[in-house]
């Protein structure tokens, strides 16, 4: 399937880009960022701790062993700071 | 309900008054501001939010607020961008007929906001810049709830 | 520190811009405002208070306030005298460094003006007219601090 | 001694003014409360229950067992409803 897959803040930093589209087969989030850290060393650095990510898919915020289904969109970013 | 995700500056001031204006069934309003706060060297803050999500995520907080309180309304306004030291980064405000029903809930919506509204700060000072770490105290908050 | 205590009209609005504006030290301003409420035939609210005590009592509280919390200002504004439905009848604001003191402030500011300042709360309604009673609730509030 | 003596909310409307002026020698509050309820019924009637009353000396808080020493100024009222 095709997911558009977005970084924020210091993830995106170190991926070096804000969006990007990819192909991928992936069954869970787990298994997209398993993907995505054997692409590069700045994708392995970035996902190098999962306990300091947290993932939105299609805008709703889950966890990492979460199904992607049919989703569309799957954000990785640090815990948010707002407020 | 009132939720604004900006880049521009907001008047927090006009912006209560016109919240709690002209209604005469809520006894009590809260507000609660956020600022940008210099401890040292700050040059300013840039907060990064993800936009698909951001309104969606705060209309979300505010809805769960509207359910566990007897409210009036509630209003979030959240700016991103650049901010320098003083500049009002957020406001909530929250009405009620009661006043333990608009601290509550205030309190809930910003514990909510800080840790759940997808926005990153980022402090830029004269000699670096750092990502605003989350605080374990943040996330343990979620739990008065 | 700042404690007003009259009988006219305040703009809660200009009060919260003029106390948080331009100071770089805080990062939390909260307000509480009061208004008079109108839950079914309420004419207007007359709020007696003991001259000679009020300000005093009300200082007491605030500075209690700032001891207790790491507080950047406070301001108290409480009227008397004859408000209509809708009207505001006190607001009181805290800015901190952070978030949590804040809430607390005025939160303990409110708990603490509703039963140790000298103000006295009568409704005149279309059939008559009554002192609103002190609640067990509201004096069990100070038991929290 | 000479006391002013005021009374707020529905103690000032039951006993019919606001403040007077006496000469007491009343030790203490509940020793002056004696005395005030002795003068007529509407005293009486205003000083039934202290438990639903509230008294300063010298416009701060006290107990009905507080002793008045050099007081000038005593206050009686209901539990305060402000905020």
């Amino acid at each position: 399937m095709t997911l558009d897959v977005l970084y924020f803040a210091w993830v995106r930093e170190r991926i070096g880009l804000p969006r990007e589209r990819i192909e991928t087969d992936a069954a869970t989030v787990a298994d997209l960022v398993e993907e995505l850290r054997a692409r590069e060393d700045r994708y392995a650095a970035a996902f190098a701790d999962l306990a300091a990510l947290r993932v939105a898919v299609d805008q709703d915020l889950t966890s990492f062993d979460a199904p992607l289904g049919a989703a569309r969109e799957v954000a990785f970013f640090p815990p948010m700071t707002g407020g | 309900m009132d939720v604004r995700v900006q880049s521009d500056a907001f008047d927090a001031g006009a912006e209560l008054n016109a919240f709690a204006g002209g209604r005469d069934d809520v006894g009590a309003v809260v507000s609660f501001s956020g600022l940008v706060r210099d401890d040292g060297g700050l040059r300013h803050m840039e907060i990064e939010h993800y936009p698909g999500m951001t309104a969606k995520a705060i209309e979300g907080i505010a809805r769960e607020a509207m359910e566990r309180w007897t409210l009036g309304d509630v209003l979030v306004i959240h700016r991103h961008g650049i901010l320098r030291p003083g500049a009002r980064i957020m406001m909530v405000a929250t009405a009620a007929p009661h006043r333990a029903a608009a601290f509550e809930a205030a309190d809930f919506l910003m514990d909510y906001l800080k840790s759940r509204a997808p926005f990153w700060k980022k402090e830029v000072r004269d000699d670096g810049a750092d990502w605003v770490a989350a605080k374990a105290a943040d996330e343990a908050a979620l739990g008065r709830w």
